[in-house]
């Protein structure tokens, strides 16, 4: 049985293809204004990976703020159904899923089969973390990238107590003008998200193990300060950025 | 997807007439001075029945009027912009907001008019930070006197209770005197307790109309009971809210013995424990598309007296007024009256203690027959929302689900209404109700 | 050691400082949180009374209990709470008044494990004559609470004394606070705000040992440092030191300020009387309104007005915790007060930590509107 | 690096008819904003040269940057300038300033430069902060308010959309004017609220134009809130980045029924000439001294 689950995010259009309960390609775009040529042509360059056509996928679901838009998928499941699907693929012992996207945290606490128990999602003035970290390295004039590796040289605590992304920014930039050390203030930045996402996360039960998914979660610095506030181990699945699709996928198959 | 339609629905009967009787009592403010009557405001816990001693009044609160201006954005941004201009903060009370904004206007929001000039404030407080400041920024902007209660009693379980009842009824005993003072009105202790007797039957049969709901299929959905709760809210006081809500008590027991739904499709029940955005009642619309019907809401349906709790048996009836409880003295003079109101405000307080409200939202829960609850982190009052997370840990502990979102009951400026549709198809979801078709 | 310097060291080490005198006194101590808790009867008890207070650090502990909404200092306080740096508490109180620390109240006694729990519900209807009497019996309950938890009987003779330390503390503060009237103040306003933290954190005798220390000190104190613009600082909790000490390194000394752990907390005596908790109880009717509970603007306006005027300010920095609407109420009609009686004023709104670099900015351009003349 | 739709474009501007030599005092204003840096150069009383540039990661180094643009075949030398007087959120940070001063004190100043006496009102949208600014005909501030709270209606929420809807800010203005009929305002006051209404309302079909239109007209408003605290008078001026976008301005002179007045050569440069002028100030102070 073959099926594909689309993630239709605000800023990047993710397709997986599952096979027999393995996956057989993964493709990302960036979601730019014609989201339904991105999501087709996201799933083709998947289905060419695959080696496959695309009368042989049985099943296409759908997820993701853009989820409803799509003609031609069977039907969509919301991030969070999606999340704890594919995460407990990937990571079967995970209990607690962490989910930081651009411009939306979620923290969502599942069983051993995958089925969502609780969740919970930042409130109003605790949002846009993901996008934060991207502003903040252009203030910083450092790549994303490169904004981690310094982050981790960092020896200095800077603290950034605004909950508001747009606040939080001006109080970097202040940091910056106050001759404060760039890692200290990348530091600061990768603290003071995880600072937010944990508090928001704390509101739903904490069990082992704790994986953190979503494209951020390939931000070591985030992951680092992520077990500083959280106090446990955790575990990030290759291509976390892909988890959300892959459980869409796997939902369309079951 | 199956279109999930069970049961028959009709729309009310006594519907037109609600809607009159509300509008009624709004638009007999604009006109209060030249029918000679005595124009108060205050709040919706005012026990304003015992107005009635001083002759003819009309009588607004504050919350239900600030709600109606919120329930409708183009006038509620720039009223809430013109209070914003003269230097007040954007995160205070919601209603207060709207309400103040449209006397900064001198626009009278049900009749474009200018807005009402009160003879004097009577206000009662319940909030911590409210509404006797509320009242104190009209007073000084209108020039009129003002005077408030402060009650809340049951916050505290430490100490005697005893000593604060006598606390508040000495403070309304005062209040009278005070009245009769700024009004130069001599009070009449007979139709003061004449009102409050309506008053009270009033609340009782609110109550027994809220407690209707916990039939299935709900016999009215939550929308009808916000619109027709004026009448209960401005009212109370008169015979003709008792013939009115009979009337609508008498259809609704009606409607359940015919299995006539609100929503006809009901396959899953949800209550709340305080007032939704008032900006953003389509949310229940949008909810019925999954066969989701509200059979009601703690704050405003259930928490000013209209009920009483059985905490052993873990029930609810209806309230029955103070003076046919056992224990009770008939009102004679104003003492009664005062101590009477004071004790009555003790058993029914608007903001009663933390663990009481804990098992209070348990049992309406299981009398409405719900499957969850809808929680609101509401920006526009600290009082309501104090706890909230506290309380839904509770709720979930006794394993009632529960679905929480932030916005402001009063401020369409603070709720993100796409995200909260989305938190609430993603809670359905881990229900297994999945959305049944566009109505 | 200087007495200032004492107090800095004891609000620094505020939590060695309280478990030392337990050790010390062999005694209880007990946290309370809003500056209505009465503390003369809790000393009476032989407990020390410890002010609770924030850290005015990030935290990110809060956020499950208390709503986005909540005043920081709320936050900080029960962050402290649930950090555990008050585990030596023996019990917690707090007098009805605002629902913001209530919040903390509630969360700390679900939430935090602690032996005695008491809430004095303080009539919040100062104007009216069926208050005081209220709260004589509501202190009433207290006592048998505290006597039933210490196991010791609390004596008129133990309340009188109590009185009597307190009133002397709040005596020998005002006289500090006269030398603030001087041209060239000789201790700063960030040394006094240490000192008035310290008096709710430490044993009221020895405070008051070093307060007698300390009016010895200033007459021949001199302190070598740019005086710049008279400045009043009037609002709701403040008890940021570096934010204070921050802002007098810019042309300016605080010279006298008006809120919730400042002089509205000490500022007005027991009138001793044949029964001391009647006399406590009319203290804490008609003290220094704080505007969670006060229904009328003027008793407050005309208190800060007066200050302002004995001790000459230039301009008043206005400030409120984020989110507190009973000063929020107040905020607009003070700003008029102030701009009728030609004093300038700069609001400000502070958050659990300040954003030291816009908040510095703004008290500059504001000390520049006082006193930057052009050519 | 992919396009910055968010940045201002940088600009530099030097006086043809004024030869330096002859000049009495020379002073120089540098202002190191949050997003951008602009060095003013005065000769006498007139702006002599002046650039508006971003500002880097470090105070020192942009200040430096500004300073060597404008001075850029002027044949001035640094040390030519007499007295350099700092300003903006790097103010503290810039070698070789010899005193600092709020961006508020200097955008009031420079304002009533470009704008002359009548000038009481100055509008100063930031990229981080809203500033309404009251000034007397001297151009000395009597008064001042700062967004707090929201970061709603600063330059950085119009920054956020541009990056959204990828759209240059410079072409902001004029795309949000480009619309068949008014849209509703944004309601929401949030930032990041906003942006997301903004990407339900694409989805719901809107195009770019009418999110814009709806941006700009939801921050004009906010802005009038603001501006109605401290009382708007006559003349009204706008300074910063912002003022460059008729799409608010347009809208703002709407909803105020007042034309604000247009600042030349530059409503950016208002901190940086305003900090000249005080450096020329301080200049004529200490030889007066001397």
């Amino acid at each position: 049985m073959i099926t594909a689950g689309i993630d239709m995010g605000a800023k990047t259009i993710k397709a997986v293809i599952v096979k027999d309960n393995k996956i057989a390609a993964r493709s990302i775009n960036p979601t730019g204004f014609e989201p339904v040529e991105t999501a087709e042509k996201t799933l083709e360059e998947a289905i060419k990976q695959a080696g496959i056509s695309r009368g042989d996928i049985k099943k296409i679901f759908t997820t993701g703020a853009g989820r409803k838009s799509i003609p031609f998928a069977d039907n969509s499941v919301t991030e969070v159904t999606a999340d704890a699907k594919g995460t407990n693929y990937l990571l079967p012992s995970v209990r607690t899923i962490v989910d930081i996207g651009a411009e939306e945290a979620r923290g969502i606490s599942t069983d051993a089969s995958g089925k969502v128990l609780d969740f919970s999602k930042n409130d109003k003035c605790a949002a846009g973390a993901g996008a934060f970290v991207e502003s903040m390295s252009r203030a910083l004039e450092l790549t994303v990238p490169l904004m981690i590796e310094i982050s981790h040289k960092s020896t200095k605590e800077a603290p950034i107590n605004a909950t508001c992304a747009v606040f939080a920014e001006s109080e970097v930039v202040s940091l910056i003008h106050t001759k404060i050390d760039k890692a200290d203030i990348a530091n600061a930045v990768h603290d003071a998200i995880a600072s937010r996402v944990c508090s928001m996360v704390r509101r739903i039960p904490i069990e082992k193990d704790v994986a953190l998914i979503g494209g951020v979660a390939n931000n070591t610095a985030i992951v680092e300060a992520m077990k500083k506030h959280l106090g446990v181990e955790i575990k990030v699945p290759e291509k976390p950025e892909y988890v959300s699709a892959l459980g869409a996928a796997l939902l369309a198959a079951a | 997807m199956t279109t999930g339609t069970k049961y028959k629905t009709a729309p009310l009967k006594c519907w037109q007439k609600g809607k009159e009787l509300r509008l009624e009592a709004y638009r007999d403010l604009a006109t209060g001075h030249e029918q000679g009557k005595l124009m108060v405001l205050g709040c919706a816990a005012t026990p304003y029945g015992m107005l009635a001693g001083l002759g003819d009044f009309v009588f607004l609160a504050g919350e239900p009027y600030g709600a109606s201006v919120a329930a409708d954005p183009p006038v509620s941004i720039p009223a809430m912009e013109t209070y914003e201009a003269r230097g007040y903060a954007r995160d205070m009370c919601g209603y207060m907001r709207n309400f103040l904004g449209t006397m900064f206007q001198d626009k009278y929001y049900f009749t474009g008019g200018p807005f009402p000039k009160f003879d004097f404030a009577w206000s009662v407080r319940h909030c911590p930070a409210g509404h006797p400041k509320w009242h104190q920024i009209v007073s000084e902007y209108q020039g009129i006197p003002m005077n408030y209660i402060d009650d809340e009693t049951m916050l505290a379980t430490d100490g005697e209770q005893q000593a604060r009842i006598d606390y508040v009824a000495g403070q309304y005993l005062d209040s009278i005197e005070w009245m009769e003072k700024i009004t130069k009105r001599k009070y009449d202790d007979e139709k003061g307790i004449e009102a409050m007797r309506n008053y009270f039957i009033n609340e009782g049969l609110w109550g027994e109309i809220n407690l209707l709901n916990g039939a299935i299929p709900a016999p009215i959905d939550i929308k009808s009971m916000f619109a027709l709760m004026p009448i209960s809210m401005l009212r109370r006081h008169e015979k003709v809210a008792i013939e009115f809500l009979t009337e609508l008590r008498d259809e609704l027991k009606d409607r359940i013995a015919n299995k006539i739904a609100a929503v006809p499709n009901e396959r899953y029940r949800m209550c709340m424990l305080t007032p939704p955005p008032w900006s953003f009642l389509k949310v229940f619309r949008y909810l019925e598309n999954y066969g989701v019907v509200f059979a009601g809401t703690y704050v405003y349906l259930i928490n000013s007296g209209e009920v009483k709790f059985l905490y052993d048996e873990g029930k609810v009836v209806p309230a029955t007024p103070p003076e046919k409880r056992p224990g009770w003295k008939t009102m004679k003079n104003r003492e009664d009256l005062c101590r009477t109101v004071a004790r009555w405000r003790a058993e029914h307080p608007f903001q009663s203690h933390l663990e009481t409200r804990k098992k209070e939202y348990v049992i309406m829960f299981k009398h409405w027959k719900a499957n969850a609850y809808l929680l609101l982190i509401n920006r526009g009052c600290v009082p309501m929302t104090t706890s909230m997370y506290d309380f839904q840990r509770d709720l979930n502990r006794q394993g009632i689900p529960t679905s929480m979102f932030e916005g402001n009951f009063a401020d369409c400026r603070d709720i993100d209404e796409t995200g909260v549709l989305d938190r609430l198809e993603t809670f359905l979801e881990g229900q297994g109700i999945q959305k049944i078709q566009d109505i | 050691m200087g007495a200032i310097e004492k107090f800095q060291e004891v609000s620094a080490n505020r939590h060695q400082y309280a478990q030392d005198w337990k050790k010390k006194h062999n005694g209880k101590a007990i946290g309370w949180l809003c500056s209505y808790s009465p503390v003369e009867i809790m000393h009476a008890a032989g407990m020390l009374p410890v002010r609770i207070l924030g850290s005015h650090e990030v935290q990110d502990v809060t956020d499950r209990y208390l709503f986005p909404t909540v005043c920081p200092f709320s936050r900080d306080a029960l962050a402290q709470g649930l950090k555990g740096r008050y585990s030596y508490l023996d019990g917690i109180t707090m007098a009805r008044t605002c629902s913001h620390v209530q919040g903390t109240y509630d969360n700390w006694k679900n939430y935090i494990p602690i032996p005695f729990k008491y809430y004095v519900w303080q009539p919040n209807h100062m104007q009216s004559p069926r208050a005081k009497p209220l709260l004589v019996q509501e202190y009433k309950g207290f006592i048998q609470a505290l006597e039933k938890f210490t196991g010791k009987k609390i004596a008129d003779t133990d309340l009188d004394k109590a009185i009597e330390l307190y009133n002397t503390n709040r005596r020998l503060m005002k006289q500090v606070y006269e030398f603030r009237k001087k041209e060239e103040p000789p201790i700063t306003g960030a040394e006094c705000m240490e000192m008035v933290v310290a008096s709710q954190l430490m044993d009221v005798a020895e405070h008051n040992n070093l307060l007698e220390q300390l009016l010895k000190e200033l007459p021949t104190r001199k302190l070598n440092r740019n005086f710049g613009v008279r400045l009043m600082m009037v609002g709701s909790e403040m008890d940021d030191i570096v934010f204070v000490k921050m802002m007098e390194t810019l042309n300016c000394t605080v010279v006298i300020d008006e809120h919730c752990t400042g002089s509205r907390y000490f500022w007005d005596e027991v009138k001793p009387g044949k029964d001391p908790l009647a006399a406590i109880a009319e203290r804490y009717v008609d003290r220094w309104q704080c505007p969670a509970v006060a229904a009328e603007f003027k008793p407050r306006f005309d208190r800060i007005l007066k200050h302002a005027k004995d001790w000459k300010v230039q301009g008043a920095l206005v400030y409120q915790q984020k989110f507190c609407d009973p000063h929020e109420f107040d905020i607009p009609h003070l700003l008029k007060m102030f701009k009728d009686n030609n004093i300038d004023t700069l609001v400000l709104e502070f958050d659990v930590t300040i954003p030291f670099g816009q908040f510095r900015t703004r008290i500059e351009a504001f000390l520049e509107i006082l006193e930057l003349e052009l050519v | 690096m992919t396009t910055e739709f968010y940045r201002w474009t940088e600009n530099t501007w030097k006086s043809p008819d004024i030869d330096w030599h002859k000049g009495q005092t020379i002073t120089c204003g540098i202002d190191v904003g949050s997003v951008s840096s602009q060095a003013v150069i005065m000769v006498d009383d007139k702006i002599y040269a002046f650039c508006n540039t971003r500002t880097g990661s470090n105070s020192p180094d942009s200040a430096n940057k500004a300073l060597s643009i404008s001075l850029k075949d002027t044949g001035m030398k640094p040390e030519d300038i007499q007295f350099i007087v700092g300003t903006g959120y790097g103010r503290v940070n810039i070698p070789m300033a010899k005193k600092a001063i709020t961006e508020i004190a200097c955008h009031a100043r420079g304002a009533n430069y470009m704008g002359g006496p009548a000038v009481k009102t100055i509008l100063d949208m930031g990229g981080q902060d809203l500033k309404g600014i009251h000034c007397d005909e001297r151009g000395k501030v009597t008064q001042f308010l700062m967004n707090d709270k929201c970061a709603a209606g600063t330059g950085r929420g119009m920054e956020v959309m541009a990056e959204l809807l990828q759209v240059p800010i410079v072409d902001v203005g004029k795309m949000s004017l480009d619309v068949k009929e008014e849209p509703e305002p944004v309601s929401s006051t949030c930032v990041i609220f906003a942006k997301s209404e903004a990407i339900g309302l694409l989805r719901s079909g809107w195009t770019k134009n009418m999110v814009l239109a709806a941006y700009c007209s939801a921050m004009a408003h906010r802005v009038v809130g603001l501006l109605e605290r401290i009382g708007i008078e006559k003349e009204f001026v706008i300074t910063g980045g912002i003022a460059k976008n008729i799409g608010v301005v347009s809208r703002l002179e709407k909803e105020l029924k007042l034309k604000v007045k247009p600042l030349s050569p530059d409503p950016q440069i208002a901190g940086g000439l305003g900090a000249a002028i005080f450096a020329r100030d301080l200049l004529l102070k200490s030889r007066k001294t001397a």
